[in-house]
């Protein structure tokens, strides 16, 4: 096949097959090798926990990854291809755009048995996030994962001064024999920690003062309602016993009462583990 | 990465070159020295004999092969030198007529059909053109073969005189019979 | 035990009961590589073949396979190049069977050689004008393209994609599988083809020989074709096979409806094209090769039935396939699409067996052949193969992406894909 | 340094890519290609000088003019010399391979020497003693002493006259029919009548038919389609074993006897038989070839006018006179049954095959001694008590009798192109050394009395020189038969063989017995005798000819026999049984069983018997 | 092929079979084997498995007696002048065609053992080696040292007496000549057959035999009309003999027949 080889010789047959054999060749070799550099790249970048939270985010069910104006029944059925960071959204910004100037409503928000403060900002990982006077923002477990784990078996907190990454994992939480990664809700650097304790876990200072891509507002309500939707099915799909799912399931009972296979379902639906 | 990052990389290269260059070649070739230290400078030179004395081809012009012992012997009936590896040859070929079991260098596969007459009938070629000037040539030395193709070193690695001189491989065949116009087919040559 | 490698929202059985269903498999194969082993050994002489039967069930066991594994490409061609989005929930599916086959016929071709040690000097002094040479470019060139594929479908294991450097490539190496598409989808529409030109190049075989458009025979598009038009049959085939065998909901029906349209449309085109030529090479070809068309039909067992059992084997399957009432029931859809890759397999087995059987000479006498068992058990080597590579990655790897929605859908409710909103 | 197991991959992957800067894989990838050239196994041919030498081929005693290609001495190819005048450059595939007949499966080359010899010594002195006293008696049958030379004619064959001559009651045994002496000339034939004589197929010298076969019409008649059968002008298929019958109807014709029972035996109509005597009359002069299960017919010839035309009386060469005096040419059958105790048989040189069962006969009953001089385990190795390794063609030194077709004597040697594996003897010096005679120049002496005598010609291959043998001196002419020169006599006045009479009709009809098929062996040339391993080419390679052990039957005879084609299956006769392997050929009359003639056939069946086939 | 230049004297090598004068005696297959050290065939072998570069076949006229009428056949590599099936088909240039002489050659050492141009050969006349080949103990001795013996796995041919042709150009230039002269270069077959049946020469040399043969209304190609134009030339008086050439006159299927 090398011009060199004896009895080679050019004919326009030769010419043909060895321009497609080494074009062939030579892209899918390019090909290859792009990808590496760009895998490079975006390793240099840390790209890794966002790509996982991801496919993570990607191996739920379509109706898990609804868009929050979805949620909000601003649009019929939308999925979020974003990972749920709507900054990079531009649909989310026309959305807003369409939004009537929100008016002062309650202080917060009563439903399932739970309460919701509405001076701060959820993420459908079930945290919540509010800014402090200082700049930093503090970031808890909201009023449905307190209950839904309750007092937690053990727990790993991230180091002071370590750096969080949006969707990555906060700090990790183990119940029941299971192991469950808090989604972080913002980037930043961890400044202080607390625990199930106190009112907060941790004080972080976010490397971008944008938070729109966090719930708020009169989003909270049909958020919450779908979360308990979406618990519903899980259970039901874990096989859960019927008197667990009626409307006035609560929470808090689910860390005692269900069996293990429907704790896990619960937990995983709830805090976005596929 | 830093330099210590790269270390062994590095060393992982360095140990299959040395592994390639040096201990392959070792492994995979049986050496076996020639059974006389023969010196065709001496003959050459000193004796001032030609190729075909020794060499002589057939009447039909084909390649006798190696000179058998009765040829050497026609001069070596008793020392003409005081050279050792003379008395050794005497003492143990010529007095107890044992034939010494050269090793050809140059030997072609089955498959390829050389004969000496047109290339010397009628390319009218020199010894030297493809064996190179032997009279100048070094000591013989060891006959390589190769382990697993059962081939001569020479053929296939490097050239029978060194330097100079084509090897006898096909390419180093087809270069000349390119120039001269007379590669047809792989018909001319292979059987 | 294995459950952390097991993709996340869908159940698989247990590890003992997949290991039981594994264990003949891995028998089979064993016995397989041991009559391969022994043909390499001991020679070719232990099998059938013989020098007027040059070739044997392997080659028309290669070019039955790689038309049947041209799915792959061509559902690889219809997804990222036609952008037919719903074929996503198959071709992960189909990029492994693809690989299994060519996988399998380049190992087959191994054997089938007589000299393997040799087999690299097509590579270093081809000659172009082969139809041989194109195919082994070709296939070999394919085979790592699909093993490309196959890379994210692996790395993307829930397990695996732990592991950042796994995951960052995969989810690059996907980002890029457009330009494989692409690439295979050039290739095997080569090697289909020179697998049909490698017999209708036989000006001494009149049996298989075919007019010339531009450089190629006529086979050489017919094979490409008839490949495209079984290969998403093929892979609705496997879909329901491994629907039945999993008792799992994997795709949505309207999935395998659409491939079998397509696999329909392109019968049809098949059917025209293969009469015309048929009709050329009796009336045309054949005479003028000095050779009367009763003659390839004089002989038993293969009379003119054969003929007419390829041509209806393609018929009706074109038919059901097109007709959307009957396509929507599965039981039409899916034996028509087995129907048709039989099709595709009698027409091999005619260009390859039938071709060799025939008498050219006038005295020449025809020939039966039958294979050995160590042909036989190098095929079935094959197939095991297949089959343990399947079932592992069914296992472990996503093969399905629709299987985890199905699963949280009760089944029977109506469908509400957005991927259906289309049709 | 941290973290070993990354730094170990990346050690390895250095690795990897240093080797590719390396020989290693490049070198392995070429080498294993090199390796697949030298396959173990394959042979390398030897390498030498080039040269010809000439010779004569002893494999029948068409004795054809051979030029050996040879390499550094050993003869790798055979050819026919063009231009001699008997075989006229032919040379049969048996002949063409015969170079390779040393390498032959089982070849002998170890054996009972000295018990041979001593054996036979001790039978010479019974029988002398037996009968010493007693002139002129006849000698105690049961202690006779017999050679059996199946290839009379031969210098070899007067050394065992002589020896036997020499023991007061050695027999010198022939298995040549009654027509000896006499040769046909097809130069001067215009009609053959072939009855199953494989004219066209290694009978005569095949040089010389082909060269002939323009001049004379060839019919052929016979119950299979043999060669010759298939290429003759006319082809009379007659039933099985009835070609004396054939031979009576003709003669009654040309009697203007009666033909119905010839027409009855052969399956003939009167008419054709009356025709075919018309044929032979009218287009003359004619030949009719007895094949060898009818060697009577001979006689037919005085009948159709070839008596003395194309049948000739032909001298034998020149021999010394002091050889004269030794035994007489005894016919086989002559000999009383139970006569022999002591067997001689040369089988060293091919020839006729005489079945096992008609010898045993003459034997006496209890425990005789048969000593075989033999190079091929097949033979009558398998019936002797002592065998005794030969040279073979190539590598004997021996005369060649003349060929049935050579009207003029001629003497011409097998030349040994190679030489004999130690431990074999030449059989007619050992048997004379034996009973006390130096027979060990019989050959030159032989040659100079041809030489003496005058008469004749010299012809060289070398050079392809025809010389009077009066102008070369007796040095030249053996050095020249040596290499492979022809002795040839002139032409003398053609006299016709002495009269032979017309045996009488000894065709019995096959009385149908449970033995429902008639065997018919191929007797194509030196059909018994072992041939080059390369034979293979012919029989079951390319299904030309039908190999030895492999019977062929028609599609009908297999399908009664339940058998089929390739299956294997035992021949039986009523002499006994051998295995086959059945091929299935439509171009067999049913009810025939074709079998290659093989010494295991011919010992079961001869030339032709009733047999039956069952599968195994 | 691999020529840049035109070599200087160009051959048609062909042949004239005379099937007329054909006794099939099988020497020519016998010379061919002994000439090109082609083994005895494997205890296993038939007559489709074992290697005859020149094989012999019987055909009839398919008549019974006593009309039937019977040739002998012998079939050697057709060495097809243009479109070389199996010439175009290897996939690895292990059949190369001599410009200068018009042969078709296979080179063993460079044959994968695909058997593809088996396939494509319209003659069958190329034979696989489907065994080690073997010569019993000492008969390697015999061996032709201008053929070079093949391997297992690879196919063979006829390729009139490839190894005569390398002597022939050897005795030539002994002389002093580039060119071999006609009649110094015979194939083992046509040397061998006693009939004088097989004739060869330069299909160029209008007084060659084949040439000559060429022109003869009598001759015959086989499968003439598959336009490989094969170079062998049949020749026979009998009408019917001649439609062998004819593959439209092939008999129908009947009971198998030797040979």
């Amino acid at each position: 096949m090398l011009p060199w080889n004896y009895g080679f010789h050019w004919t326009l047959g030769t010419a043909i097959f060895m321009g497609a054999f080494y074009t062939v060749l030579v892209v899918v070799v390019t090909t290859l090798i792009s990808a590496t550099l760009r895998s490079r790249r975006a390793l240099r970048s840390g790209a890794a926990e966002d790509m996982l939270w991801r496919s993570d985010l990607f191996d739920l069910p379509a109706r898990d990854r609804a868009c929050r104006h979805e949620l909000t029944g601003e649009v019929g059925q939308r999925e979020c291809t974003n990972g749920f960071d709507c900054r990079t959204c531009d649909t989310h910004q026309t959305f807003l755009d369409r939004r009537p100037p929100a008016e002062p409503g309650d202080k917060s928000y009563e439903g399932f048995g739970m309460t919701f403060p509405l001076d701060r900002m959820y993420h459908r990982g079930h945290t919540w996030v509010r800014r402090e006077r200082d700049g930093s923002v503090t970031i808890g477990l909201d009023d449905f994962g307190r209950r839904l784990l309750g007092r937690p078996d053990s727990l790993q907190m991230p180091r002071k001064g370590q750096r969080l990454r949006l969707h990555g994992p906060a700090w990790l939480v183990r119940k029941r024999n299971l192991d469950l990664r808090v989604v972080s809700p913002v980037a930043g650097v961890v400044l202080d920690t607390d625990g199930p304790d106190g009112e907060w876990y941790l004080k972080v200072r976010p490397e971008q003062p944008d938070l729109r891509h966090l719930l708020e507002g009169f989003e909270v309500q049909p958020w919450v309602a779908r979360e308990m939707e979406r618990l519903h099915a899980a259970l039901l799909a874990a096989g859960a016993p019927p008197d667990l799912v009626d409307g006035r399931t609560d929470v808090s009972l689910l860390a005692t009462s269900c069996p293990p296979a429907c704790w896990e379902a619960a937990c995983s639906t709830m805090f976005l583990r596929p | 990465m830093n330099f210590w990052g790269k270390v062994p990389i590095l060393a992982g290269v360095l140990t299959s070159l040395c592994a390639g260059w040096v201990a392959f070649p070792w492994v995979l070739y049986r050496s076996r020295p020639q059974p006389v230290e023969f010196s065709h400078p001496t003959h050459a030179r000193k004796a001032g004999m030609l190729c075909v004395d020794c060499h002589a081809p057939r009447e039909d012009g084909t390649y006798a092969g190696v000179p058998p012992l009765s040829r050497c012997a026609g001069c070596h009936t008793a020392n003409l030198g005081p050279t050792v590896a003379e008395k050794k040859f005497i003492a143990d070929y010529v007095k107890p007529k044992r034939e010494p079991e050269w090793a050809v260098y140059a030997r072609q596969p089955e498959n390829v059909w050389f004969s000496h007459t047109p290339h010397i009938r009628i390319a009218k070629l020199q010894c030297e053109q493809c064996h190179g000037d032997q009279a100048a040539s070094p000591q013989p030395r060891p006959y390589q073969e190769d382990r697993i193709s059962g081939y001569s070193r020479d053929i296939w690695g490097y050239q029978v005189a060194g330097g100079a001189v084509p090897g006898m491989k096909m390419d180093d065949c087809i270069a000349c019979h390119r120039q001269e116009g007379l590669a047809h087919s792989c018909l001319d040559c292979h059987k | 035990m294995d459950r952390r490698f097991i993709p996340a929202g869908v159940s698989r059985c247990s590890t003992a009961k997949f290991l039981l269903w594994l264990a003949p498999w891995a028998a089979l194969l064993a016995f397989g590589l041991y009559s391969a082993g022994l043909c390499l050994v001991k020679g070719l002489n232990q099998t059938h073949m013989n020098n007027r039967f040059a070739f044997g069930l392997w080659i028309f066991l290669d070019l039955t396979v790689i038309a049947l594994g041209a799915g792959a490409f061509f559902t690889g061609f219809l997804l990222y190049i036609l952008k037919r989005k719903e074929l996503r929930a198959v071709i992960n599916s189909a990029v492994v069977i693809g690989l299994m086959c060519y996988g399998g016929a380049m190992a087959v071709l191994g054997v089938d050689v007589g000299q393997p040690l040799r087999a690299w000097f097509t590579f270093w002094y081809p000659n172009v004008h082969s139809m041989l040479t194109e195919v082994t470019f070709c296939i070999s060139c394919y085979l790592t393209v699909l093993l490309i594929e196959y890379v994210p479908i692996v790395l993307k294991n829930r397990k695996l994609r732990q592991i950042p450097h796994f995951l960052v490539f995969q989810h690059e190496l996907h980002k890029l599988v457009y330009v494989f598409a692409g690439v295979g989808t050039f290739l095997s529409f080569f090697h289909q083809g020179s697998l049909g030109g490698l017999y209708g190049v036989l000006r001494g075989r009149p049996f298989a020989f075919r007019e010339e458009l531009g450089i190629w025979p006529t086979t050489f598009f017919l094979f490409i074709l008839s490949a495209a038009a079984v290969g998403p049959s093929f892979i609705l085939l496997t879909t329901w096979l491994v629907q039945k065998i999993s008792g799992k909901r994997l795709v949505r029906p309207q999935v395998l409806q659409s491939l079998g349209r397509i696999s329909g449309l392109l019968l049809a085109a098949y059917v025209l094209l293969k009469t015309l030529d048929t009709l050329v090479w009796l009336n045309r070809t054949t005479p003028r090769s000095g050779f009367l068309p009763a003659q390839y039909y004089a002989w038993k067992p293969f009379g003119v039935w054969i003929l007419a059992v390829e041509m209806a084997l393609f018929l009706v399957p074109m038919v059901i396939l097109l007709t959307p009432k009957l396509r929507a029931r599965a039981g039409w859809l899916v034996s028509s699409a087995a129907m048709a890759c039989c099709g595709v397999a009698v027409n091999r087995f005619v260009l390859t067996i039938q071709t060799l059987a025939l008498p050219t000479l006038s005295f020449d006498r025809f020939l039966q052949y039958l294979p050995s068992w160590q042909e036989t058990g190098t095929f079935l080597a094959v197939l095991a193969a297949a089959v343990l590579v399947y079932s592992i990655s069914f296992r472990y790897f996503e093969l399905f992406p629709e299987e985890r929605e199905l699963r949280r859908e009760p089944s029977g409710r109506p469908e509400t894909a957005p991927a259906m909103a289309g049709k | 340094m941290r973290n070993t197991r990354r730094n170990v991959l990346k050690f390895i992957g250095g690795a990897a890519a240093g080797a590719v800067l390396t020989p290693v894989p490049w070198r392995l990838i070429t080498d294993t290609a090199l390796l697949s050239e030298n396959w173990p196994g394959v042979p390398r041919p030897l390498r030498g000088e080039v040269s010809a030498r000439y010779t004569n081929c002893s494999v029948c005693n068409a004795g054809c003019a051979v030029r050996a290609r040879c390499v550094g001495g050993q003869p790798v190819s055979l050819a026919g010399v063009k231009g001699h005048p008997l075989s006229r450059g032919g040379l049969c595939a048996v002949g063409v391979a015969a170079h390779q007949l040393p390498y032959c499966a089982g070849r002998l080359t170890q054996g009972p020497v000295e018990a041979a010899a001593g054996v036979i010594a001790r039978a010479a002195a019974n029988c002398n003693a037996a009968t010493a006293g007693t002139p002129g008696a006849v000698c105690n049958p049961t202690e006779s002493i017999a050679v059996l030379d199946l290839r009379p004619g031969r210098t070899a064959s007067w050394t065992y006259r002589r020896a036997m001559g020499a023991v007061r009651n050695g027999l010198y045994l022939t298995a040549a029919g009654p027509f000896s002496g006499a040769a046909v000339d097809l130069s001067k034939t215009h009609t053959v009548l072939s009855l199953g004589a494989p004219v066209l197929d290694g009978w005569g010298t095949p040089g010389n038919v082909l060269a002939t076969r323009a001049n004379f019409r060839l019919i052929q008649a016979e119950a299979i389609e043999s060669r010759t059968a298939s290429l003759a002008d006319l082809w009379l298929r007659i039933q099985p074993g009835s070609a004396s019958a054939l031979a009576m109807g003709i003669a009654a014709a040309l009697k203007k006897g009666s033909v119905a029972d010839g027409a009855a035996a052969t399956g003939l109509t009167e008419r054709q038989i009356t025709d075919l005597a018309a044929d032979l009359t009218q287009h003359g002069p004619a030949l009719v070839l007895p094949g060898y299960d009818c060697p009577g017919a001979w006689a037919l010839n005085q009948l159709t006018g070839g008596w003395g035309e194309a049948v000739v009386a032909r001298r034998e060469a020149p021999v010394p006179e002091q050889w004269k005096n030794c035994a007489p040419v005894t016919g086989l059958e002559s000999v009383p049954d139970g006569s022999i105790r002591t067997l001689i048989i040369d089988e060293s040189a091919p020839g006729d095959y005489v079945p096992w069962g008609a010898i045993r006969r003459k034997l006496v009953a209890d425990n005789p001694v048969v000593i075989a001089f033999a190079w091929s385990p097949d033979g009558y190795r398998r019936h002797a008590l002592l065998t005794v390794p030969t040279a073979v063609y190539p590598e004997t030194l021996e005369d060649i009798p003349a060929a049935i077709d050579s009207p003029a004597p001629v003497f011409r040697l097998a030349a040994p192109l190679i030489a004999a594996p130690a431990g074999v003897v030449n059989p007619p010096e050992f048997v004379a050394k034996a009973v006390g005679i130096d027979a060990t120049n019989a050959l030159r002496e032989r040659a100079d009395a041809i030489r003496k005598a005058g008469r004749g010609v010299l012809i060289t291959y070398a050079d392809g020189r025809t010389r009077p043998v009066a102008q070369v001196t007796p040095e030249d002419f053996w050095k020249a038969l040596n290499e492979g020169a022809c002795w040839m006599d002139t032409e003398s006045r053609r006299t016709a063989p002495p009269a032979m009479d017309l045996p009488v009709l000894d065709a019995q009809p096959f009385e149908h017995t449970r033995m429902s098929f008639a065997v018919l062996a191929e007797t194509a040339t030196a059909a018994a005798a072992p041939v080059s391993p390369l034979m293979t080419k012919l029989d079951r390679e390319s299904n030309l000819r039908l190999g030895r052990s492999r019977a062929a039957l028609h599609p009908e005879t297999a399908r009664s026999c339940g058998t089929a084609d390739g299956r294997r299956a035992m021949l039986e006769t009523a002499l006994g049984k051998c295995p086959i392997e059945v091929v299935v050929d439509a171009s067999v009359p049913p009810g025939v069983v074709q079998v290659a003639a093989s010494p295991e056939v011919i010992d079961i069946c001869g030339a032709s018997a009733r047999a039956r086939v069952a599968p195994l | 092929m691999i020529s840049e230049r035109k070599p200087a004297k160009i051959c048609r090598y062909g042949m004239a079979v005379d099937i007329d004068k054909c006794t099939g005696c099988g020497a020519c297959m016998i010379a061919c084997a002994v000439e090109n050290n082609v083994p005895p065939g494997n205890p296993d072998a038939t007559d489709l498995t074992g290697i005859t570069w020149l094989r012999v076949f019987k055909v009839d006229n398919g008549e019974e007696y006593p009309r039937k009428e019977s040739v002998y056949f012998p079939m050697m590599c057709q060495q097809c002048g243009v479109e070389t099936p199996c010439y175009l088909v290897c996939p690895q240039q292990a059949v190369d065609v001599d410009p200068a002489t018009g042969i078709v050659f296979q080179m063993p050492e460079r044959c994968l053992g695909c058997r593809y141009c088996m396939a494509a050969c319209p003659y069958h006349s190329r034979y696989f080696n489907w065994w080690d080949p073997k010569w019993p103990a000492g008969m390697e001795k015999t061996l032709n040292p201008d053929v070079a013996p093949r391997m297992r796995g690879v196919v063979e041919k006829c390729n009139y007496c490839h190894g005569r042709w390398h002597a022939a150009r050897q005795r030539a230039a002994e002389a002093g000549e580039t060119e071999i002269s006609p009649g110094d270069y015979v194939p083992a077959c046509v040397e061998a057959c006693p009939a004088g049946a097989i004739q060869f020469g330069d299909l160029n040399d209008p007084t060659s035999a084949p040439a000559i043969a060429a022109k003869d209304p009598e001759s015959f190609r086989l499968l003439v009309k598959l336009g490989t134009d094969p170079k062998v030339y049949y020749h026979s008086k009998r009408e019917w003999a001649r439609r062998i050439g004819d593959p439209s006159q092939a008999p129908s299927p009947k009971e198998p027949s030797r040979g």
